[in-house]
C-alpha cells in the first residue's frame, strides 16, 4: 500500500521530504525538457541539491556533503566544462522524428507502471522500523568500514579510477604519426 | 566322373568363349570361328555320352558343386540335374547349335567382329546349357537372364545401327517382365515349400491351393517372356535384326523354347493349377492365331518365319495347357529342326543377295540355290503339316490332344495351321519361283551358297523330314523316354481310332488347302505384294501387326517416359523447392530482420526497456 | 586473491614500463607475467578461501574461470603486438588497459561481496569503451565506443538498481549470507526483484536477445582487437558472472520456496531460444565477418544461458563450453586479424583464396568455425554436447530440439566464409608471416582440438 | 592387434599423405590405404579364428563417452568395403591431376578413417563423431576439387551439407535422450534400454531422419543428384560407394534393434517409401541427361531396396541388404569411375554428347557392359545375389512389395541399357576415345572380379555377416 | 533517536527513487543530445543512491552508504570516459547528437 503522507497530520519531516521529493522529481523533468544544455545542467544541479536534501534527511550528512562535493562540484563541472568547450550552449536539440518521442513515453509509461504495481504489489511492511538506537552513519563508523572492512573494494575504485583515466588520456592523446 | 562330364558340358563353351573374347582378334577368323564351333562340338559329344547313360540306366544324375545364395529357409546351391528332360534339351541344343555354329563360319566371314559373334554364341550356349541342366529354379534363372543378356548382344550385334540396338533393348526389357513373374513365382514357391530345388520340390508339392496357382502363374508370365506369348511376344519379330544363324539358334530353335522346357520341368506344379493352365491353353492358341494372322501379309522373309515362330511356340503353350508336355517336347524338337533349316535357308538367301530381306525383291531363285530351296522346300512342308514330315506328327498330336480337352481352342489351332501352310508357301513362291525381281547387279552375283552354310542345311532338313520317327502316333519312343518326368501320363497314348484318323485327315487338308491358295495366289497369279504405302483395309492391320508395338508405345512406354520428365522437371524441383524452402525463407527472414538493426540507439534502449518490463511482469505480475 | 593482487601489479608495471621506456620488451614481459599469474592462480586452485572480509573468495569456480581469463588475455596480449604497430606510443595503455580489465573479469568471478562484482563489472566495461573507441580518429570506432557506453551505462544503473534492491531485502552485500537468507520465507519481494535487474543487467553485458541489439554495432566498430576481445573475454566473463551470480546468490532455491522457478524457467528457456535464433538468422546474411562473429556471439550466449536451467550441475558444461567458444573464437579473430590487418573493414571479400595463399591459417579459421558450428572433434561439438546432455537430464528437450535446429542454421553463415577461404580466387597479395598472429592462432586451435580430444580435463574441473 | 590398428594406419596415412608432398601423395595415399587393407584382411583372418579384436578404452568420464570399437562379422565386412574401395578409388583417380594433391589424398584418407570408425564404433558418441567427420573430407572435396559452376557447386555443397547435419543432429539428440535413460552410449547398453513404444517412436524418427537423408530415402534426397554432379568423381565414389552405406549399416546397427516396437509398427511405411524410392528413382533416370546425374537416380532406386529390405526386420531382408551394399558399392564405384574415364576423353558428362565408344574402344564396352549388368543384377553378378535376396524378404512380408520392388529389374534395366545405348553404341563419335590406359583396366578388372565372384561364391561374406545380423535380430525381436 | 522512517515510510523512498530510475530511463530514451543522456543516466544512478540511503536507514547498516560512495567513482570514472568520448565523437563530425551515430547497423 501507498501510505501519502497525511499532509493534514504531516510532521515537519513528511512535509520536509514532500517538498524534496516534489523538487527533485520536477527538476528532474525539467534537465531532460530543457531545450538549453546550459539550462539542463542547472536543474540537474538543483536536483542533486535536493537528493542531498534528502541524505541530511536521512541523517547521513557526511554522504550529503560527498555528494555535493562530487556531484554538483565535480561531475556537473565537467559537465559544463564540456558543454562550453564544445561550444554547445546555443545548439538546438536536432529534430526528433515523432515515433521517437512516442517510444519514449511508452516505454516511460510502462516501466513506471511495472514497477510501481510491482511494489504496490508486494506485501507491506508492516510495524514500526528497528532503530537500534546505535551510531552507524557517523563519519567515524563509515570510515572504519570503508577503510577495514571494503578495504579491497576501495582500493579496486582506485584501478577503476586508474582505468578510467588511462582510459581518457588514450582517447584524447595525440600521437605523432610515424606512418 | 558325372561331375567332371557335368563341368565339361558346361565349361567347354564358356571356354571357346573366354579365347575368343580374349585371343579372338588375334587368332583370326577361322580360327576362332573353328574354336567357337568346335567347344559347341565338344559340348555335344559330352551330351551324346550323358544321353547314352541316361537312355540306358533310366535314372538322372545330380551334380552339386556348392552352396550359393543362402536365405533363411532356402538353401540354394549350384547344382545340376542331368536327367532324361534335360538331356534330351541339351541334345538338340549342342546339336544344332554345333550345326549353326558351323554355318556361322561362313555367313559371318566378312564381318569385322566375327570372333566376338562366336564368343557371344559360345556364351549363349553355355547360358543355355546351364538354363537346362540347372537342379533348381535359380540356376535356371542364371541360364534364363544370361541367354536373354546373350540374345540382346547378338541382337545389337551390329550395333552402330541404333534401330538394333533398339530392339535388343525391347527384347532384353520383355524379358526381364517376364523375369520378374519368374522370380515371383520363385519367391512364391521358395516359402511354400522352403525349397527350389526340383527334386525336392516334386515331392513336397502335393496338391494344389490359390496360393500355388497364384506361382504357376507367375512362372507362366515368365515363361511368355522369354517364349514370346501374348502379351510379351513383341521382341521376338524385332529380334530379327540380329544376324540370321542369331535368329535361327536363338529365336527360333533354343532360347525361345526356355519357357516351354521351364514349364514341362515343373508339370507338377502347373498340373495342381488347372486353372492357369487352361489360361495357358487360351494365350497359347490366341498367340499361335494372331501371329500367324500377321505373318500372312508379311514381306520380310525373317519377319515371316519370326510369326511363324510366335505361331508354333503358341501352339506348344495349347498343348502345355492340356497338361500334355511330352507333346509340346515333341514340337519343341521337330520346330527346331525345321525352323532352324527355315532360317537357315533364309539366312543363305540373303545372304546370295547381299543382305537383301524383302521378298517382293526376290524371286525365281530356286535355280540359283537348288540346296537351299530343296531344304527348304523340305522345312516348309514338314512346318505345313504334309504328312511323314516331321511337322505333321507333332502338330498333329498337339491338335489332337487340343480336340480331346476343347474344341474351340482346336479349331484355332487348326485355323492358325492353315494360315502357317499359305504363309510358309507364299514364302517360298515369292522367293524360289517366277522371275528375280532384284537388281540386275544382285541378280549377276546369285550364286549358291558355300558348303559350310548347305551341309548344315542339309542335315537339318533331314532331320526335319525323319524328326517325326520319335514319337510316332501308337508307339512313341519319346513318350517312354520322358514318362519318369511326369506323374499321370495325359494325351500321350492316343488310340488311333476314327476320330483320330478323321482328324488327322482333316489337318493334312488344311496344310494343303493353305499351300493350294498359297499356290493360287503367288504362283497362278502371280501376285506380287503391293509396296508399303498401297496396303490397305484388313491388310493394313495384319501387315502393322494389328499396331499392338504402336499400342505398348502409347499405353507403357509414353507415359513412363512423361512420368521421368514429369518427375524430373516438377516433383524434383519441387521437393528441392521445398526443402531447400526453408534455407531460403530463413535466409529471406535474415534480410528482413536486418532492418531491424536501425543503428538508432533509442531503438536499442527501447526494447530493452520493453524486455525488462516483459519479463519482470511476466515473473512478478502475470501470477 | 593473490590473482587478483598479481594481475593488478602487473597492469601497473605495464605502465611504469613506458615511463622507462621500455616498450619493446612490454609484451614479452606481460606474456611471461601472465604466465606467471596463471601458475599463481593454478597453485591456489582447489583451496577454498575467502579473503578480506569475504570480499574475495577463492573456489574452484572462481579460479578455474581465472585461469580461462588469464589464457585468452594471454591470447590477446600476444595479438597487441602486430595489431598496434602503429601506435608505439600508445602500447602500454593498451596492455595495461588489458591487464586491468582481466582483473575486473577475475574480481567478477570471484567476488564475495556485491561491491566488489560492481567494480569488477565497472572495470570491465570502462575498459571496453575505452577500448571500443580508443581508434579515436575512425568515426566507426567512435560511434562503437559511444554505443556501448551509452547502453552500457544504461545496463550498470539497471545492475545497480538491482544490488539496491537486494541490500534492501537483506541488509548486507556479502553473498553468502544473501546465500543463507535468501531461504527466509520472510523475504521481501525487493530480493528476486533485484536478482532479476542484476540478471537483466548481465543479459546485456552477454548479448542476450532482446538486449543484444548493441552487439553487432559495437563489435564491427571497434578495432578488431576489441572485438576479439568483446566476443572471447568479455562474454565469458559476463556469462561466468551471471552464473556465478544465479549459483551464489542462492536464486533458483528462493524463486522454488516463492513458487515462481517455473516461470523464471520459462524466461530462460524463452532467452535462450530467442537468442539463439535472432543470433544465428541475423548472421545469415552479413557481410561483415565480425558482425557475422557478433551475430554468432549471440547465438552462442543463447547456448550458455541454458547453464541457468540446470545451475547445481553444469558449472563444468560451462567453463568447457565458455573454454571450446573462447579458444575457438581468438583462433578466428587471429586470422581475421591477419587477413583485415590492410582493410578498413573486415568484408567476407577480404578472405577470397586464403586457402590458396594462406593455407595454415585457411585451415585454422575453418577449424575454429567447424568448432563454433559444433562438429566434432572440435571441442565445440563436445561443449553444446554435454550441453544438451544436461539440458535434457533437466527435461528441456524441446528446447535442445530448438538448439539443435539453430546449429544447423548456423552453419550456413559459417560455411560462407570458409566458401570463400576455398573456392574463390585470392584477390589480393598476402605477405609476411606475423609470428605472434600464427602462434596464437596454432596454438589456441591446438587446444581447442586437446580439448576435444580429452574433454574431461576441463569437464572434471568443478565437479 | 585389433581394429583400431586400422583406424590408426589411415590417420597417420592422412597425415603421412599431407606431408609427403603433392608429388608423392598419391602413391603414399595408395600404400596406406593399401596397408589398412591389409591389416584389415589379417583382421580378418584372427576375427575367423575366434581371436577378440575388439578394442576398448575409456574416453570421456562424465558423461561416460567409451572409445569402443567392437569388430563383429557386419562391421568387418563394412570395414572391409570401405578399405577394398579406398585403394581403387585412389587408384582410379591416378589418371587425374589434382591441384594441391596432398591435401587432396590426405582428406581421401581421412575420410576412409572416418567412416571405417563409423562403422566399428560401439559407442553412440563415437560413432556419431565418426559420422560427422566423415562428412567433413567430402565437403572439402566436392567443394574445392568439384566441378561444373562454381557458384552452383558452392550451394549445392552448403545444400548437403546443412542437410545431412540437419539430420544427424537429431540422431545426436536422440542419443543423448537414450544416455539419459540408459546411462551410457555403449551399444549393448542402448540394446538394452527399456523405452516405451511412444519413446521408441521419436527416436526412430530421429534416427530415420539422419538416416533417411544420408541414405537418402526420398523425399529425402534433393541434395543427392547434384551432389553427385557436381563434385569430383572420387569424391561422387566415396559419397556413393561408402558413405551412404554409413546409413544403411547405420540403419541396421543402430536404429533397428534401439527402436524394434517403433521398427515393427511402422514397418509397412518404412517399407513402402524404400520402395516408393526404387521407383521414383528409376523413372527419373529414365529421362537425365547428365551421365553422372542418371547414376545418381540408379544409386537412389538401389538404396531404396536396399533400404526396404533392412527395414523387413527379417534375416533375409537384413542379409540381403547387406550383401547388396557390399555389391551396390563396388557397382557404383565402377560405374563412376566408367563416367569419369569417358569425361577425361570427351570433356562431358552430357549422354547426348556421348556415343559411338564401342568402335573406338571394344575393351572399355565390355568392361563398362558388365558393370552395366551388375547394376540390373543379372545373376552370376553379385547384386543379383543381394537383390535376389532382398526380394525374396519382401515377398515374405507382402507379396506386392516384391512386385513393386521388383520393377527394379525392368526399370533398372530400361534406364541402364538406354544409357548404354546413347553412351556406348551408335555411329563412331566425332571425337577420339584412346582405349583404357593399364591403371584404368586394373581398376575395372579388380572391380569386376568381385563383382562376379561373389557373384557365385558369397558364401564367405554371408558367413561372415550372419552371426552378427543375428545377434541384432535377437535384439529386435526379444520382446 | 526514532527511526526517520517512522515519519516517512520506506515506500515512499522506493517509490520516489522508482519515479526518478524512471525519468533517467525516460531521459536516455527522449533525449538526443548525448550530453543530455549522460545527465539522464546520472539521475538513474542519483535514484538508486538514494534508495541505498534509505535502505541504509531501514537497515540501521552503513554498508548501504559505504556502497554510495563506490557508486560515486563509477559515476565520475564513466562521465570522465564517456566525456573522452563524446570529444573525440565531437571532433570527427562536430556533433553530439546519437540520432547521427547510424553508420552501424544492418
Amino acid at each position: 500500500m501507498i501510505h501519502i503522507p497525511d499532509l493534514a497530520n504531516a510532521t515537519p519531516v513528511g512535509v520536509i521530504f514532500c517538498i524534496l521529493a516534489f523538487i527533485t522529481i520536477i527538476t528532474a523533468f525539467l534537465t531532460i525538457f530543457s531545450r538549453n544544455p546550459i539550462h539542463s545542467a542547472i536543474y540537474l544541479v538543483i536536483c542533486f541539491f535536493s537528493i542531498a536534501g534528502h541524505y541530511l534527511l536521512l541523517n547521513s550528512q557526511f554522504l550529503a556533503v560527498v555528494h555535493i562535493i562530487v556531484y554538483s562540484g565535480a561531475i556537473m563541472i565537467l559537465f559544463l566544462f564540456t558543454i562550453m568547450l564544445m561550444n554547445l550552449n546555443e545548439q538546438k536539440d536536432v529534430h526528433r522524428p515523432r515515433i521517437t518521442r512516442l517510444g519514449a513515453i511508452v516505454s516511460f509509461c510502462l516501466i513506471l507502471i511495472v514497477l510501481i504495481a510491482l511494489f504496490i504489489n508486494s506485501k507491506p511492511i508492516v510495524g514500526e522500523y528497528d532503530s537500534t538506537g546505535e551510531d552507524f552513519q557517523s563519519i567515524k563508523v563509515l570510515g572504519k568500514i570503508l577503510l577495514d572492512d571494503y578495504m579491497v573494494p576501495f582500493e579496486f575504485a582506485s584501478i577503476l579510477l586508474l582505468v578510467a583515466m588511462i582510459g581518457t588520456v588514450l582517447l584524447s592523446k595525440k600521437e605523432k604519426l610515424n606512418k | 566322373m558325372d561331375t567332371n562330364l557335368a563341368l565339361l558340358l558346361v565349361l567347354t563353351p564358356f571356354l571357346g568363349f573366354l579365347i575368343n573374347v580374349f585371343f579372338g582378334k588375334s587368332l583370326g577368323k577361322t580360327v576362332s570361328g573353328t574354336i567357337g564351333t568346335l567347344a559347341v562340338a565338344i559340348s555335344f559329344i559330352v551330351t551324346l555320352v550323358l544321353f547314352n547313360q541316361i537312355n540306358s540306366t533310366g535314372k538322372g544324375i545330380e551334380v552339386t558343386l556348392f552352396d550359393w545364395i543362402q536365405i533363411s529357409n532356402l538353401k540354394i546351391n549350384l547344382g545340376f540335374l542331368l536327367d532324361q528332360l534335360s538331356v534330351l534339351w541339351l541334345l538338340f541344343v549342342t546339336g544344332i547349335g554345333s550345326l549353326i555354329h558351323l554355318y556361322s563360319i561362313s555367313y559371318m566371314h566378312d564381318d569385322e567382329n566375327m570372333h566376338k559373334f562366336f564368343s557371344y554364341l559360345n556364351l549363349f550356349v553355355f547360358f543355355m546349357i546351364t538354363l537346362v541342366i540347372g537342379s533348381n529354379l535359380l540356376v535356371l534363372f542364371i541360364g534364363w537372364e544370361g541367354v536373354g543378356l546373350c540374345s540382346y548382344l547378338l541382337i545389337g550385334f551390329w550395333y552402330k545401327n541404333q534401330d538394333y540396338n533398339d530392339a535388343a533393348k525391347k527384347a532384353f526389357i520383355m524379358n526381364r517382365i517376364g523375369d520378374l513373374g519368374l522370380l515371383i513365382g520363385m519367391f512364391i514357391i521358395g516359402s511354400m515349400f522352403s525349397t527350389l530345388d526340383y527334386a525336392t520340390l516334386k515331392t513336397a508339392v502335393s496338391e494344389g491351393s490359390p496360393l500355388l496357382s497364384l506361382a504357376a502363374l507367375c512362372l507362366f508370365i515368365g515363361a511368355c517372356g522369354k517364349s514370346a506369348q501374348i502379351p510379351l511376344y513383341t521382341w521376338l519379330p524385332d529380334a530379327m535384326a540380329g544376324p540370321t544363324p542369331v535368329s535361327a539358334l536363338i529365336h527360333a530353335a533354343t532360347m525361345v523354347t526356355a519357357g516351354i522346357f521351364m514349364v514341362t520341368r515343373l508339370n507338377f506344379v502347373f498340373d495342381l493349377a488347372v486353372d492357369v493352365q487352361t489360361v495357358i491353353a487360351v494365350i497359347g492358341a490366341i498367340t499361335s492365331l494372331l501371329a500367324a494372322t500377321i505373318g500372312l501379309v508379311q514381306n520380310d522373309i525373317k519377319k515371316v518365319l519370326a510369326y511363324s515362330t510366335v505361331s508354333q511356340l503358341g501352339l506348344m503353350f495349347l498343348a502345355l495347357g492340356f497338361g500334355a508336355y511330352e507333346v509340346a517336347v515333341f514340337h519343341v524338337i521337330t520346330h527346331a529342326f525345321f525352323k532352324a533349316c527355315l532360317f537357315l535357308g533364309s539366312g543363305s538367301v540373303i545372304h546370295g543377295l547381299h543382305g537383301e530381306q524383302d521378298m517382293r525383291k526376290m524371286g525365281g531363285l530356286r535355280k540359283a540355290m537348288p540346296i537351299t530351296f530343296w531344304t527348304m522346300m523340305i522345312s516348309s512342308l514338314a512346318i505345313s503339316g504334309v504328312p511323314f514330315f516331321s511337322g505333321f506328327f507333332s502338330k498333329d498330336e498337339i491338335l489332337l490332344t487340343a480336340f480331346h480337352h476343347s474344341i474351340p481352342l482346336y479349331v484355332v489351332g487348326s485355323i492358325a495351321s492353315v494360315m502357317t501352310a499359305f504363309y510358309m508357301f507364299r514364302l517360298m513362291f515369292l522367293t524360289f519361283f517366277k522371275e528375280f525381281r532384284g537388281t540386275e547387279e544382285q541378280k549377276h552375283h546369285l550364286h549358291e551358297s558355300g558348303s559350310l552354310i548347305t551341309i548344315p542345311l542339309i542335315i537339318l532338313a533331314i532331320l526335319a523330314t525323319f524328326g517325326g520317327l520319335i514319337s510316332l502316333p501308337g508307339n512313341s519312343w519319346l513318350n517312354e523316354y520322358l514318362s519318369p518326368l511326369f506323374t499321370k501320363a495325359e494325351g500321350g497314348e492316343h488310340h488311333l481310332g476314327a476320330t483320330e484318323y478323321t482328324l488327322m485327315g482333316v489337318a493334312v487338308l488344311g496344310g494343303l488347302l493353305g499351300i493350294l491358295i498359297a499356290y493360287i495366289k503367288y504362283f497362278k497369279q502371280n501376285n506380287v505384294p503391293e509396296s508399303d504405302d498401297n496396303i490397305i483395309g484388313l491388310s493394313k492391320l495384319l501387315y502393322d501387326k494389328y499396331y499392338i508395338d504402336e499400342i505398348y508405345e502409347a499405353v507403357i512406354v509414353k507415359p513412363i517416359n512423361f512420368l521421368s520428365k514429369f518427375f524430373r522437371d516438377y516433383i524434383e524441383t519441387g521437393i528441392a523447392a521445398f526443402v531447400f524452402g526453408f534455407g531460403k525463407v530463413t535466409g529471406e527472414i535474415a534480410f528482413q530482420g536486418k532492418k531491424i538493426q536501425t543503428g538508432s540507439i533509442g531503438l536499442y534502449l527501447f526494447v530493452f526497456v520493453i524486455g525488462l518490463c516483459a519479463i519482470v511482469s511476466y515473473l512478478f505480475l502475470a501470477q | 586473491m593473490n590473482t587478483l593482487i598479481a594481475i593488478t601489479g602487473l597492469g601497473i608495471f605495464c605502465l611504469l614500463f613506458e615511463i622507462l621506456n621500455l616498450r619493446k620488451a612490454i609484451i614479452p614481459i606481460t606474456i611471461a607475467g601472465l604466465l606467471g599469474v596463471l601458475a599463481l592462480n593454478y597453485c591456489e586452485f582447489g583451496a577454498e578461501q575467502s579473503y578480506y572480509n569475504n570480499m574475495i573468495t577463492v573456489s574452484k569456480f572462481s579460479t578455474a574461470f581465472s585461469s580461462l581469463f588469464i589464457i585468452i588475455t594471454i591470447f590477446l596480449v600476444a595479438l597487441s603486438h602486430n595489431f598496434y604497430h602503429n601506435h608505439p606510443t600508445k602500447i602500454s595503455d593498451y596492455v595495461a588497459i588489458k591487464v586491468f580489465l582481466l582483473a575486473g573479469g577475475v574480481a567478477m568471478v570471484s567476488f564475495g561481496n556485491l561491491a566488489m562484482f560492481f567494480l569488477g563489472i565497472e572495470v570491465l566495461s570502462i575498459a571496453l569503451y575505452v577500448l571500443a573507441a580508443s581508434d579515436r580518429l575512425n568515426i566507426k570506432s567512435n560511434e562503437a565506443g559511444m554505443k556501448y557506453f551509452l547502453m552500457g551505462s544504461f545496463a550498470s544503473g539497471i545492475i545497480l538498481f538491482g544490488i539496491c534492491l537486494i541490500y534492501g531485502a537483506m541488509g548486507s552485500f556479502d553473498i553468502t549470507e544473501i546465500h543463507e537468507s535468501a531461504l527466509s520465507a520472510e523475504l521481501p519481494i525487493w530480493f528476486p526483484i533485484g536478482m532479476i535487474l542484476m540478471v537483466v543487467g548481465m543479459l546485456f553485458k552477454i548479448a542476450a536477445v532482446p538486449f543484444h541489439f548493441w552487439a553487432p554495432d559495437v563489435y564491427e566498430g571497434s578495432p578488431a582487437l576489441t572485438t576479439a576481445l568483446m566476443s572471447t573475454l568479455a562474454k565469458i566473463v559476463a556469462v561466468a558472472t551471471l552464473f556465478k551470480l544465479v549459483s551464489g546468490l542462492n536464486l533458483i532455491s528462493s524463486l522454488e520456496n516463492q513458487d515462481l522457478l517455473y516461470t523464471f524457467q520459462n524466461i530462460v528457456v524463452f532467452l535462450s531460444i530467442a537468442s539463439m535464433t535472432v543470433g544465428n538468422i541475423m548472421a545469415l546474411r552479413q557481410v561483415n565477418v565480425k558482425r557475422m562473429l557478433a551475430f554468432s556471439g549471440i547465438s552462442h550466449a543463447g547456448f550458455m544461458l541454458m547453464t541457468l536451467l540446470t545451475v547445481s550441475a553444469s558449472a563444468g558444461v560451462l567453463l568447457y563450453y565458455t573454454a571450446a567458444y573462447a579458444l575457438a573464437g581468438i583462433a578466428a579473430f587471429s586470422v581475421i586479424l591477419y587477413v583485415c590487418r590492410d582493410h578498413d573493414n573486415e568484408d567476407i571479400t577480404n578472405f577470397h583464396g586464403l586457402g590458396k595463399t594462406n593455407p595454415l591459417l585457411a585451415a585454422i579459421l575453418t577449424a575454429s568455425l567447424l568448432s563454433m558450428a559444433g562438429i566434432p572433434i572440435f571441442s565445440g561439438f563436445f561443449a553444446k554436447l554435454f550441453l544438451f546432455d544436461q539440458t535434457i537430464k533437466a527435461g528441456f528437450v524441446s528446447l535442445v530440439i530448438v538448439a539443435v535446429i539453430n546449429s544447423i542454421i548456423s552453419v550456413g553463415y559459417y560455411f560462407k566464409l570458409i566458401i570463400a577461404m576455398y573456392s574463390k580466387e585470392p584477390n589480393q597479395e598476402r605477405t609476411g608471416k606475423p609470428f605472434l598472429i600464427y602462434a596464437a592462432a596454432v596454438v589456441s586451435i591446438a587446444l581447442n582440438i586437446i580439448l576435444g580430444l580429452f574433454p574431461s580435463l576441463v569437464l572434471d574441473l568443478l565437479n | 592387434m585389433n581394429v583400431s590398428t586400422i583406424l590408426i594406419i589411415l590417420l597417420i596415412g592422412a597425415f603421412a599423405t599431407y606431408l609427403s608432398g603433392d608429388k608423392l601423395a598419391s602413391k603414399v595415399a595408395l600404400l596406406f590405404s593399401l596397408a589398412a587393407l591389409g591389416c584389415s584382411i589379417l583382421l580378418l583372418n584372427n576375427y575367423n579364428a575366434g581371436e577378440n579384436i575388439s578394442f576398448i578404452a575409456n574416453w570421456i568420464n562424465k558423461p561416460t563417452i567409451v572409445l569402443a570399437l567392437n569388430a563383429d562379422g557386419l562391421g568387418i565386412a563394412m570395414v572391409l568395403l570401405t578399405l577394398a574401395l579406398t585403394p581403387i578409388i585412389i587408384f582410379s583417380s591416378f589418371g587425374n591431376e589434382y591441384k594441391n594433391a596432398k591435401s587432396f589424398y590426405a582428406l581421401i584418407l581421412f575420410m576412409a578413417f572416418a567412416m571405417a570408425g563409423t562403422f566399428l564404433a560401439a559407442d553412440g558418441l563415437l560413432y556419431y563423431v565418426f559420422w560427422e567427420l566423415a562428412l567433413v573430407p567430402i565437403y572439402f572435396i566436392a567443394l574445392i576439387w568439384g566441378n561444373g559452376d562454381a557458384e552452383e557447386r558452392r550451394k549445392a555443397v552448403v545444400k548437403f551439407f546443412i542437410y545431412t547435419l540437419a539430420g544427424s543432429l537429431f540422431m545426436l539428440t536422440a542419443f543423448i535422450y537414450l544416455y539419459q535413460k540408459t546411462g551410457s552410449f555403449l551399444l549393448e547398453k542402448l540394446y538394452a534400454a527399456e523405452l516405451s513404444s511412444n519413446e521408441q517412436l521419436w527416436i526412430f524418427l530421429a534416427f530415420f531422419l539422419a538416416y533417411a537423408i544420408k541414405i537418402p530415402i526420398i523425399p529425402f534426397h534433393t541434395w543427392q543428384a547434384n551432389v553427385y554432379q557436381k563434385a569430383p568423381t572420387v569424391g561422387t565414389m566415396l559419397l556413393s560407394g561408402i558413405m551412404l552405406k554409413m546409413g544403411l549399416y547405420s540403419v541396421l546397427r543402430w536404429q533397428l534393434p534401439i527402436a524394434p516396437l517403433a521398427a515393427k509398427e511402422y514397418l509397412n511405411i518404412f517399407i513402402s517409401l524404400g520402395i516408393a524410392g526404387v521407383i521414383y528413382g528409376s523413372i527419373v533416370a529414365l529421362k537425365q541427361k547428365d551421365l553422372k546425374k542418371l547414376l545418381a537416380y540408379s544409386s537412389l532406386a538401389h538404396v531404396g531396396l536396399i533400404a526396404a529390405g533392412s527395414y523387413t526386420l527379417t534375416l533375409d531382408g537384413l542379409r540381403g541388404a547387406v550383401l547388396q551394399m557390399i555389391a551396390h558399392g563396388f557397382v557404383v564405384v565402377g560405374l563412376f569411375f566408367a563416367a569419369e574415364v569417358i569425361f577425361r576423353r570427351f570433356e562431358t558428362r552430357e549422354i547426348s554428347e556421348m556415343g559411338g565408344i564401342r568402335i573406338q574402344s571394344p575393351k572399355f564396352t565390355s568392361m563398362f557392359l558388365i558393370l552395366v549388368l551388375a547394376s540390373v543384377a543379372l545373376p552370376s553378378t553379385f547384386n543379383f545375389v543381394g537383390e535376389f535376396t532382398v526380394l525374396y524378404s519382401l515377398s515374405q512380408i507382402n507379396i506386392w512389395f516384391a512386385v513393386l520392388g521388383g520393377t527394379t529389374i525392368i526399370l533398372g534395366a530400361y534406364y541402364m541399357l538406354k544409357m548404354f545405348q546413347q553412351v556406348m553404341l551408335g555411329e563412331a563419335n566425332s571425337k577420339t576415345f584412346a582405349d583404357v590406359s593399364l591403371n584404368e583396366g586394373i581398376s575395372f578388372a579388380v572391380i569386376i572380379a568381385v563383382l562376379l565372384f561373389f557373384g557365385f561364391y558369397p558364401k564367405p561374406i554371408t558367413d561372415l555377416i550372419t552371426p552378427s545380423l543375428e545377434t541384432i535380430l535377437s535384439v529386435i525381436n526379444k520382446n | 533517536m526514532g527511526n526517520i522512517l517512522n515519519q516517512i515510510g520506506i515506500e515512499n523512498y522506493i517509490f520516489l527513487s522508482v519515479v526518478l530510475f524512471c525519468i533517467g530511463i525516460f531521459g536516455v530514451l527522449y533525449r538526443r543530445n548525448a550530453i543530455i543522456v549522460f545527465m539522464s543516466i546520472e539521475i538513474m544512478l542519483n535514484a538508486v543512491n538514494l534508495l541505498f540511503v534509505a535502505f541504509s536507514t531501514y537497515h540501521q547498516d552503513a554498508q548501504g552508504q559505504v556502497f554510495v560512495f563506490f557508486s560515486m567513482a563509477v559515476a565520475a570514472a564513466e562521465v570522465a570516459v564517456g566525456l573522452a568520448i563524446l570529444v573525440s565523437i565531437f571532433r570527427n563530425i562536430g556533433s553530439i547528437s546519437i540520432d547521427n551515430l547510424k553508420n552501424l547497423k544492418g
